[in-house]
């Protein structure tokens, strides 16, 4: 196998692994419903996190989807109240918002040759701010086509379903898949996760490059955060705290490396789904403290990191020297 | 001022007033350049005389501060590279600037990838990568990640990319640096085909044969300054050299009759070292003063060999001694620790620490070895620095100026300072010319020899046979990371070590 | 004196942020200035910035180490929880306060080994191995006090948060003598240029005979135990230990600080001054919001606005762009004097 | 496939928020001991703070087919799905200590108290104690954008109303906890000439109120006396600083939601009697007068 693909193949083996020994357990947890709430409740974290993975792929990180998302379902919630507008044109709107905001993050990244964790971090002060301005109350989204749009989804034999918004997870997956490794966008991400000065050098466009991939994940955010605001029917400032954190893990978890250049955004739905696993079988546990919750959390990551490590390390046969 | 040598109509690309300022230093001067069609154009001159800032001036790699860029009759201000590229001008920069990370043929194709329907077809790309290299008789798997590739390799897969690029102009900027005779020969080829196309080349490089080979005319800057352009045929090697240091120097090479071989006691033995997957086991001697070389082809594992003899590979067989007495070599700390010292092969990567000033790169093997509770007083540091920038002469503004900053002659030597303030018994130095004008070059190897005098044992590995068979007592050839033969005292030379190769290659065949 | 100058330069913009910020504020609130002496000690909004920015002036001193190593470390919000509730833990069950503190100090040590050991032996990413001492941490610190506030009364404890010595409050003491005994320390020995070659050159400093692995745990160890340093302030001054909250996101803050102290997040060269003068700056802001008057939905928007003002003034193009109108002018003259 | 129901015993799923304050952690305690009293399997799923969790719980929840199914939910939005999927699933749904903004036919009762009747009874306290006498007053709000620190505002603000002695002259958030409560008071004491400006206090929680008592001691100022203090949950640290007089009142938020709860369960699975839709626990006032230090011995073992 192309020693590319290791990584990839070591995540996928990895959860496989991990949900036999979870039906092991727990025999329930082999049911669709399980497998369709895999999809749907982890539809935003997933959305978010292909951004993140193109972010991360670039050598960069993008703090702020967390509180992009918080915002764009705010200001779902309180557009939809405040005037006639359709929500499809909200939604139109805020993705709008959402891309330029990245974008406008890009630019300075770029620009002024700001880190991006410094200016993504800011970013996310700022749009946890705005939504704070909007409203601070949460504010119930109460549009008949919001149940239309749930009322739309795919039933699988044994209760299980796959909502509008679980497919639109896999649906954006695919399209990072293509983007990621099909285009010459993607593999300009790429060339400036392998060394900025180098891809400017081989004639990568560099700015227009940035700046698209802060807004790719903006917009992807934004995406996101209607997915919530679908998620939840409404909106709140507090909401989505610490995604972005979820995120990085979930991107890392699925094989791609924070230094950026290599990785897969197909490895990310993995991470995604590893995630969701340990949290599922945290509740079908169901007797661990909250203290308990988040110790495990941390040790199952550690634990899969380190499965990791030692798949690299075996099919490596050692490294070089750091 | 010479340069009107040509027509106008034939000129393809006119640089002229050419300025550039960086903060402390002026790295080029009001320079001219004409480069002409169907021409290959030598751009030479001393390490930091302003060659590679030219270049990156004409690609727009670097903001010009003053001038004017012609191509082809138009007045062009490239804002980047990659404008520079669609309009035809290729370029391979000095350090290899290609993505580590991305396969060969995503390297060679980026930017300007084949597309069906829109999305990349990687099967065809790889397909014409595998075409284009086998132009340059490279057989490679081109899915394979570029890092996972020599040095030499790389640079190859650099060339082949700017000369598919370059539609007016192709721009080589010290190309056969880690290159073999063999793969020198294969480029020269692509460069007169190119040449016969009507393209214009521009060609820097310190090796001066190389310059005669195949340059139609050689331009010469020296701090920055235009010192004039004439015909290679015209100029004489001697007259050449003046031109590029603005003195006369003596013998290029001494190629002195070595001091005999003296058949001192044996004071580093290596035996049965080798590390499965990587090297061979194999045997090796050095005595006191002297001078082994290594030879071999590209990938033959001559790095490999240097680093696991200083521990940077940890050998997972055989035993090392010295002077009698059993050693561990199993990390670079600990080599130094026996005074060893290893002078990497890829700067870039393995020697400089980019953003430390020309002194602390020049104090770091010695303040590492003398552990952070001793550190190195400040004074001493700076007499240390001022030191080996005399004695390399290194060209820096101050030595406090990052070394990153310095030209990639200049950090080479900086790095072999580092190196030589270790005092070190036991000197690997892994192409330590590479990238080193004419005058330093001879200024090294007298170095090496003097060095050798004075007692220390050195392991040279260098890819130039001539300079190699200077100053060697004792050369070692490999061939597929296994060390085939070793000539000593009289047999070492060029013909014995090609020839050494060559039958290692015969026999490779009859296997 | 000389020798000084090239540092003064350094921390001029962090100087100049820190005295534009605290006059913004003296503007809006002109008793922001004012000190008296109040029950024998220094007493004033100035004061509370030095003592409240202690936590994060602390944290920032570890950080900028490890982002020196080109590393970060996420958990030092959670080892603050845990070394917090050690303490309270420790001192509840009757154990002296020496002997607390040790404690507290050795567990913070340990959490900056684990981390250290993930990224330089187990070569894990630093974000993603702070991470999980960042997650499972605060769970460990909930564990201790079991998810409750533990509250003490040992009167030496509680002196360390809210005493005072010399008229300062005590976590002002205790964060000045710190960051100028780290100072020493990397800058009087070799350290400091080891650790910065270690951070821009990892492979290149190991070739040159630089233990960069024990180099590298040595900057989480010191991470943790300012950490830790931190969690017993943090604890002492509220007289009691709360895992749900101590050091919760202050990770964000002793990063931003360290940034705003113009340090590289990518490694390398580094101040510690300037990360304690970031920190200042931070807590100044923080402080200016509280005083503002403003309702707290805009306190973010605020913070926000202020942070990428001084970013921006500080980023390297902009830096660089009031540089070339420096040196046109120069070159200009130069040209003058060669026409000459 | 499907695991065998548990006809015996009950098994029910509660999916707390998490664990960010002592009184958190009281109500998941005794509601641990209340479910162990009852012999009912507890499944305990803590939400580390966010609603995406609870959501997940509560479908993982209904995927295990648990009996009935607690939510102590984060904010009051966004739980219409999830109930009509535990209503398809026949589980019956009680909310504890929040309610939500659905529909009530989806949940079986909710135990709450009511946040804004707690801001209420603070108010009128204050309004009583400084009887017409002109007061201003800080406020010392909860995380912005939580429910509580919103409902605590406005109860307190409504008791206030037409009482014109009566000034909210600062209030800023402390999220809930003491060290920004004590960092926030501080401020404000700065801010109103050291504190002879201020009359009175209002925490939107009782771990504020303690570390803004530090500032006003450490500021020479007496909390209690030249500054009244009055907050809400009555945790047992507030009870000591009664007792010393630190403090002037609390109004308490029992983290005893779950014995309720149970019991509305029980009967249901009996015989099936609906419990009224919304079981309003007490706020009951405690001042210094209630004996606080007996107060603090009772409530200290709870787990706060
Ligand atoms: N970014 C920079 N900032 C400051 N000085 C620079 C910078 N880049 C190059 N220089 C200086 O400009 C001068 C010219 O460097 P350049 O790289 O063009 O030399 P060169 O002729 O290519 O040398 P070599 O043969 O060693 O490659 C050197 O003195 C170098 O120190
Ligand atoms: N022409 C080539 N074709 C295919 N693979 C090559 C070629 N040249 C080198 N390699 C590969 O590159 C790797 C480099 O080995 P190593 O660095 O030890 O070589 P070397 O002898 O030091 O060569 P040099 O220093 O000249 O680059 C080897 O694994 C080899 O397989
Ligand atoms: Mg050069
Ligand atoms: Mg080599």
């Amino acid at each position: 196998m192309n020693p590319r693909y290791v990584p990839l193949a070591a995540t996928i083996a990895i959860f496989v692994a991990a949900y036999a020994l979870c039906i092991l357990q727990y025999p329930n947890m082999l049911s669709t419903r399980v497998i369709g709430n895999l999809l749907t409740d982890n539809a935003f974290l997933g959305i978010a996190a292909v951004g993140m993975t193109f972010v991360i792929l670039s050598g960069g990180i993008d703090l702020s989807i967390g509180a992009v998302i918080a915002f764009t379902g705010v200001f779902i919630a309180v557009v939809l109240e405040n005037t006639g507008l359709h929500p499809l044109v909200v939604f139109v709107l805020v993705l709008g918002i959402a891309t330029l905001f990245g974008a406008l993050m890009g630019a300075i990244i770029h620009h002024l040759e700001m880190p991006p964790f410094i200016v993504t971090l800011a970013g996310m002060f700022l749009a946890r701010g705005m939504a704070f301005v909007l409203s601070i109350d949460s504010v119930p989204v109460k549009h008949p086509f919001y149940a239309t749009m749930k009322a739309f989804y795919y039933r699988l034999p044994g209760g299980g379903r796959i909502t509008l918004i679980g497919g639109l997870m896999l649906l954006v997956f695919a399209a990072g898949i293509l983007i990621a490794h099909r285009t010459r966008f993607g593999a300009n991400v790429y060339a400036l996760g392998g060394g900025v000065q180098t891809a400017r050098l081989m004639g990568v466009p560099v700015a227009r490059t940035t700046i698209a991939i802060y807004a790719f994940s903006g917009l992807l955010a934004g995406l996101s955060g209607i997915v919530f605001s679908l998620y939840t029917s409404a909106g709140y400032s507090l909401a989505a705290v610490g995604v972005e954190l979820d995120a990085i893990a979930a991107v890392v978890i699925g094989g791609t490396l924070l230094t950026g250049g290599s990785g897969f955004v197909g490895g990310t739905l993995i991470g995604i789904l590893i995630m969701g696993l340990i949290q599922t079988y945290i509740t079908f546990d169901g007797s661990l403290s909250s203290w308990w919750t988040k110790i495990l959390i941390g040790l199952l990551l550690f634990g899969f990191i380190l499965m990791q490590k030692g798949f690299l390390y075996l099919s490596k046969g050692g490294r070089r020297l750091a | 001022m010479p340069g009107n040598i040509l027509g106008s109509e034939d000129i393809i690309l006119s640089a002229t007033g050419i300025d550039k300022v960086f903060p402390g230093a002026k790295a080029l001067n009001k320079v001219n350049f004409q480069l002409g069609r169907g021409e290959v154009h030598a751009l030479l001159g001393e390490n930091g005389a302003g060659k590679s800032t030219l270049v990156k001036c004409i690609t727009g790699a670097y903001r010009r501060d003053g001038g004017r860029l012609v191509l082809d009759g138009v007045d062009i201000d490239p804002r980047d590279t990659f404008e520079a590229q669609r309009l035809g001008i290729g370029t391979v920069y000095q350090e290899v600037n290609l993505l580590p990370n991305l396969t060969v043929a995503e390297n060679l194709f980026l930017g300007r990838q084949p597309r069906r329907f829109g999305l990349v077809d990687a099967r065809a790309m790889n397909r014409r990568a595998e075409t284009l290299l086998a132009g340059y008789d490279l057989d490679i798997d081109v899915k394979a990640e570029l890092s996972s590739c020599s040095v030499a390799v790389q640079q190859v897969v650099a060339i082949a990319r700017a000369v598919d690029l370059s539609g007016k102009v192709l721009i080589l900027d010290e190309p056969t640096a880690s290159l073999d005779a063999h793969e020198v020969e294969m480029l020269f080829a692509v460069v007169r085909r190119l040449k016969t196309q009507g393209l214009g080349i521009v060609f820097i490089t310190h090796f001066l044969e190389q310059v005669y080979a195949i340059c139609d005319r050689i331009t010469v800057l020296r701090n920055g300054q235009l010192v004039g352009t004439r015909e290679a045929a015209a100029l004489p090697r001697r007259e050449l050299i003046a031109m590029m240091l603005g003195r006369e120097l003596g013998d290029e090479i001494k190629t002195v009759a070595k001091a005999e071989t003296e058949e001192g006691p044996v004071r580093y033995r290596f035996s049965g070292y080798g590390r499965r997957g990587h090297i061979a086991p194999f045997d090796l001697e050095v005595r006191k003063g002297e001078v082994v070389g290594i030879a071999g082809l590209l990938g033959s594992g001559r790095t490999e060999t240097a680093e696991i003899l200083f521990g940077a590979e940890k050998a997972d067989s055989g035993s090392a001694e010295i002077e009698g007495k059993p050693v561990e070599l199993t990390s670079p700390r600990a080599a130094i620790r026996h005074r060893l010292g290893f002078c990497p092969e890829d700067r870039k990567v393995d020697g400089i620490v980019g953003d430390l000033s020309v002194r602390e790169n020049i104090a770091l093997a010695l303040q590492a070895r003398r552990g952070w509770a001793r550190p190195i007083p400040r004074a001493e540091q700076e007499r240390l620095a001022d030191q080996y920038i005399k004695a390399l002469d290194i060209r820096t503004t101050d030595r406090e100026k990052p070394i990153r900053l310095l030209s990639g002659g200049n950090q080479q030597k900086a790095i072999l300072a580092r190196w030589l303030a270790t005092n070190p018994e036991f000197l690997i130095l892994d192409e330590p010319t590479r990238g080193i004008d004419v005058g330093a070059h001879a200024e090294i190897i007298r170095l090496i020899e003097n060095l050798c005098e004075q007692g220390m044992s050195l392991i040279v590995i260098s890819s130039e046979l001539d300079e190699l068979v200077a100053y060697s007592h004792r050369v070692i050839v490999l061939r597929d990371r296994t060390h085939v033969s070793e000539l000593v005292g009289e047999a070492v030379t060029t013909a014995h070590i090609v020839e050494a190769i060559a039958a290692g290659e015969k026999q490779g065949a009859s296997r | 004196m000389n020798a000084l100058k090239p540092h003064l330069i350094r921390l001029a913009p962090q100087f100049a942020v820190l005295v534009a910020v605290v006059l913004l504020i003296s503007l809006a609130f002109p008793d922001f200035l004012k000190l008296q002496i109040q029950n024998g000690r220094v007493y004033g909004s100035l004061v509370d910035v030095l003592n409240r920015g202690a936590p994060v002036a602390l944290l920032a001193i570890g950080m900028t180490i490890v982002i020196a190593t080109r590393g970060i470390d996420l958990s030092v919000g959670a080892v603050m929880a845990i070394c917090g509730a050690v303490a309270a833990a420790s001192i509840t069950s009757g154990h002296s306060l020496v002997y607390t503190l040790a404690l507290a100090l050795a567990v913070g040590l340990l959490c900056g080994l684990w981390n250290g050991i993930l990224v330089a032996v187990l070569d894990i990413q630093p974000i993603i191995a702070t991470l999980v001492l960042m997650v499972a941490g605060r769970g460990i610190a909930q564990l201790i006090t079991e998810g409750a506030i533990l509250t003490f009364n040992d009167p030496g404890l509680i002196f360390i948060g809210s005493g005072s010595f010399l008229g300062l409050p005590m976590p002002v003491v205790i964060w000045l003598v710190f960051g100028i005994a780290v100072t020493l320390l990397v800058r009087r020995t070799a350290l400091g240029m080891l650790i910065e070659a270690l951070g821009i050159n990892r492979r290149a400093s190991t070739l040159s005979g630089v233990s960069t692995g024990v180099l590298l745990v040595a900057a989480y160890v010191l991470s943790g135990l300012c950490a830790a340093i931190a969690g017993i302030i943090a604890a002492a001054d509220i007289k009691g230990a709360d895992a749900n909250n101590a050091g919760l996101w202050l990770e964000l803050d002793a990063i931003l600080a360290v940034v705003v102290g113009g340090n590289s997040l990518l490694g390398g060269r580094f101040s510690i001054a300037a990360a304690l003068l970031g920190a200042l700056i931070i807590q100044s802001i923080n402080t200016g919001i509280l005083l503002s008057g403003f309702p707290p939905e805009f306190n973010l928007i605020i913070k926000a606005a202020i942070i990428v003002l001084i970013l921006v003034i500080q980023s390297p193009r902009i830096r660089d762009l009031a540089a070339l109108f420096g040196r046109s002018e120069s070159a200009e003259a130069t040209v003058k004097q060669e026409a000459k | 496939m499907f695991g065998s129901a548990q006809a015996a015993d009950l098994t029910v799923g509660f999916s707390q928020i998490g664990s960010e304050s002592g009184w958190r952690a009281a109500e998941t305690t005794l509601t641990k001991q209340q479910a162990e009293s009852r012999g009912i399997d507890l499944k305990f799923a803590d939400a580390q703070q966010k609603q995406e969790n609870q959501i997940k719980a509560l479908r993982s929840f209904i995927a295990q087919g648990v009996d009935a199914i607690l939510v102590a939910p984060v904010v009051a939005t966004g739980w219409d799905d999830v109930l009509t999927e535990a209503k398809d699933a026949e589980i019956p749904v009680i909310l504890l200590d929040r309610t939500v903004d659905s529909s009530e036919d989806l949940y079986m009762t909710a135990v709450t108290s009511d946040l804004v009747h707690e801001g209420n009874v603070a108010g009128k306290w204050l309004v009583d104690a400084v009887a017409g006498k002109p007061c201003n007053v800080v406020e010392l709000q909860g995380t912005t954008g939580s429910s509580p620190a919103i409902d605590r505002k406005k109860g307190f603000e409504e008791a206030l109303a037409g009482h014109d002695n009566l000034k909210i002259i600062r209030s800023q958030t402390g999220d809930f906890t003491r060290t920004k409560g004590k960092e926030v008071m501080e401020s404000f004491l700065k801010a109103e000439d050291g504190g002879k400006n201020i009359c009175a206090l209002y925490a939107h929680n009782d771990d504020m109120a303690v570390g803004a008592i530090q500032a006003i001691k450490e500021a020479g100022l007496k909390p209690g006396t030249d500054i009244l203090v009055v907050s809400i949950d009555a945790v047992p640290d507030i009870f000591q600083a009664m007792a010393a007089g630190e403090a002037n009142a609390t109004v308490e938020l029992t983290p005893n939601m779950a014995g309720p709860a149970f019991d509305a369960l029980a009967a249901f699975k009996k015989d099936g009697t609906l419990p009224p839709k919304w079981i309003q626990t007490e706020s009951k006032l405690y001042t210094q007068k209630d004996d606080p230090m007996k107060v603090y011995e009772e409530k200290k073992g709870l787990g706060y």
